[in-house]
Order: structure tokens, then C-alpha cells, then sequence
């Protein structure tokens, strides 16, 4: 199911592996003490419809720029060690995993601080828009919370 | 010769995902949507109406930002990746 | 390397997988949209001093005992769907996974608040203990911060 | 006959993880710790000097908790879990 763990910036169809990705992020260096991760996952319900299916789509590159900006900065002002950010596109089923963000520190203070920075980011700049279909049928959501 | 993309909701809406249109070396925003409003209407109205947000060759750009011959131009609704 | 995910909360020798932690998690609930972890890790400096080794103590029931009180309050006060909470003990070499906190919620806000304030209480209430050995010889690490 | 038991850095300066403390019904903190001085009396000041925690059947006590014939009482130094 998972990919290659190689590039710390991914838009991917298919699956990722947290355990490979937080594996592949210890590589980075020996003095890592905390590991914080967001993972966003389809969830059943939204504003009280039952969503059958997502679907992502991205604007190519430019969304991986962003993702790659995201990374750098939270690198930057939150003095973590590293991070690597994966999203995925295509159709995601209840359940399943859409994004992963992997920050590792030396201290877990800053890696929190920047995983939720990180996510809260990607939410505002990054090209991808989200499609859920429910009994009534598809529709683009909008709203950037 | 411009590039023009769509995404999500707007491929529906300009009832395309791409176009090329020639032009001479530079134009402005207000241009491109004149030119956009020929063909779809609708489009052009949602990019008057500052509704959607703007990219040139990848960064986020404004009503001021000038066109050049080359330029990749995408209109983007709101974001909703993330989760 | 993995054990068993049936319990929620577990002190144990051996490894943990991290993404089988998550998916014993997601069973909980098909309106999870968000899920942080928190995975402590051990690093190679200490104050200066290079670590060559961890080795972890706990206060049998006891420790097992306020785990689960953490996870309980960590449910009624900051309004996630469930948490797990995973701590080795034993030898631990650098780089290898010490302890995990899974939270898992409706939306990410309340998963990251709740992780960042389990971990801080694990490490305040949970007896738990650390010894370092270091070039200099052995010795319990003293500070809770 | 209560339980008494020492852990990590406790247990060395004890000399031991665990000891049997035959008592009538019921005796004090400070009592306790008489006790535990006569056989090793730098734990009987470690206790004294409020330097570490106590449990009592695995709940925290203090210097006030009374304690009972069939009791686990344990000496607890500074936590250090959590990585």
C-alpha cells in the first residue's frame, strides 16, 4: 500500500505507512526526543451529511511548493529538526488517511507548536480542493476553516 | 500565448479546464477576464467579483498583476485540503 | 515487533507500531477526522553527555493505573473521541520508540490540545523512571519538566 | 504486616526493592519511617527531607496518611517517564 518514503514533500494517489514515514524522518538525526503527527482522516459526517466519498484534487506543482515553503518555515521559525508533509488525491473512503504532517524535534514543545502550525498552513495556502458526495450528491466544499 | 487553468469547481463553471490565449506581449487582469467573459460569462463575473483567488506561474497573484506571453494563469476557489 | 492493540493503555517491553496503534483507534469511530500522536523517542545527548543506552523502570498497577486516569480526563475534558497511551520500559537504544500517544478526535483542534497536555501529565503523575547510561556509568535521571 | 517498596534510585540506597513491616492495626508516616531508619538510616532521612513521593495502595499520600496492617506502601523518586 505505501510508497517510497524518499521525498519529504508528497501528492500522492496511494497510501502511506505513518509508521514507515516517522521511520524514514528518525533517519534525519540521532538527537530526535519528540515526534509529533497530524493525521486527517475521511470522517463519516459533515455539517450533518453522510458523506459516501471524498475526492481531492490538487493544482500540480504549486501545490507541492507550498507543501515544500510550509516545511522550510516550520523548519525555520519553530526550531524543530525536520518535517515531511504527504497528501494524498483522488477518492478516499471513510476511514482512510488523507494527510500527514511529521514534526521531529529535539523537545516536544516545538514539534507540537509546528505540526499544528503546519496543518493549519497547509489548510490556508495550499492548492487542493475537496469533493464529498453525499445522497444528494457531489459537491465542492468551499469553506476554509 | 497564455495558459489559463480551472480547478475544482470552476472547470464546471468555465465548462473547461484549460485554455490558450494569444495575446501580445503583456496584458492586465482586467484584460484576461474581458477576454474570459466572451467565451463564459459566468467566469468572467467571478473574477470581477474577487471571489476566487488568482496564481501566476505558480504564486498567488492580484487585479494588479501584469500578464506576460508565457505566463501560466490559474483561477482557484477557496481551498479545502487538509482533512 | 508489534503486540497486541486490544488495550488502550499497555506498559510494555516491546516494540510498538505505530500505524497499527492508529488503526486499532480509528475501529472507535466512523467520524474521526483527526488524529495527533505524540511519539517520545530516545536521543543520543543529554545535558552534554552522549547517551549510549535508556533503560526504563515502572510502578506496576500504579503506573498502568494513572495512565488510564490520564486517558479518561483527557476524554471528558478536552472533547476527543479516545486515546491511547503505549510506554516501554526496558533497555531502549537511541533512535527507538519510548512512548506513544494516540488522539484521536471530530476535529483536529481538541486532538492536538488533548496529546500535548497527556504527555505533560504522564510525565508529572507516572511512575515511571529513566536511567541513563552514559560514558561516565549509570545513572536515574532526577528532573521532571 | 504492611507491603513497603523502593524504586529506581530508592532501591540502592535501601539496599533493597522491597521489605515485610510486621505492625499493630495501624501506624504513622513518621512511625514508618523510625522503622525503615533503624535498618537503613539514609532512607529514613531521604523521607524525612520530603525529597521523594509516597503511595499508599498505589494512590499518592503524604506525610498525614495513616497507615494500615495489609497496606503497599512505596517511596517514589522524581518521575522521569515520557522519553
Amino acid at each position: 500500500m505505501s510508497t517510497t518514503t524518499d521525498s519529504k514533500i508528497r501528492i500522492q494517489l496511494e497510501n502511506f505507512s505513518v509508521t514507515d514515514e516517522i521511520e524514514a524522518m528518525k533517519k534525519v538525526s540521532r538527537n530526535i526526543g519528540g515526534i509529533t503527527t497530524f493525521l486527517g482522516t475521511g470522517r463519516e459526517l459533515s455539517k450533518g451529511q453522510n458523506i459516501a466519498q471524498l475526492n481531492f484534487e490538487h493544482y500540480p506543482k504549486m501545490a507541492e511548493k507550498k507543501l515544500e515553503e510550509i516545511r522550510q518555515q516550520a523548519i525555520k521559525d519553530h526550531s524543530i529538526i525536520d518535517m515531511s508533509i504527504i497528501h494524498r488525491i483522488g477518492p478516499i473512503e471513510i476511514g482512510e488517511n488523507i494527510v500527514l504532517i511529521v514534526a521531529v524535534g529535539e523537545h516536544r514543545k516545538e514539534t507540537f507548536t509546528a505540526c499544528e502550525w503546519a496543518i493549519a498552513e497547509l489548510k490556508r495556502v495550499t492548492p487542493i480542493w475537496k469533493r464529498e458526495t453525499t445522497t444528494h450528491g457531489e459537491v465542492w466544499v468551499q469553506d476554509t476553516p | 500565448m497564455i495558459t489559463v487553468k480551472f480547478f475544482a469547481s470552476l472547470k464546471a463553471i468555465a465548462e473547461k479546464e484549460e485554455e490558450q490565449i494569444e495575446v501580445q506581449s503583456s496584458i492586465s487582469m482586467d484584460q484576461l477576464s474581458d477576454i474570459i467573459s466572451k467565451t463564459s460569462p459566468k467566469m468572467g463575473d467571478i473574477i470581477r467579483d474577487n471571489k476566487i483567488m488568482i496564481s501566476v506561474n505558480q504564486e498567488m497573484a492580484d487585479a494588479d498583476t501584469v500578464i506576460h506571453d508565457g505566463d501560466e494563469v490559474a483561477f482557484l476557489p477557496p481551498f479545502s485540503g487538509g482533512s
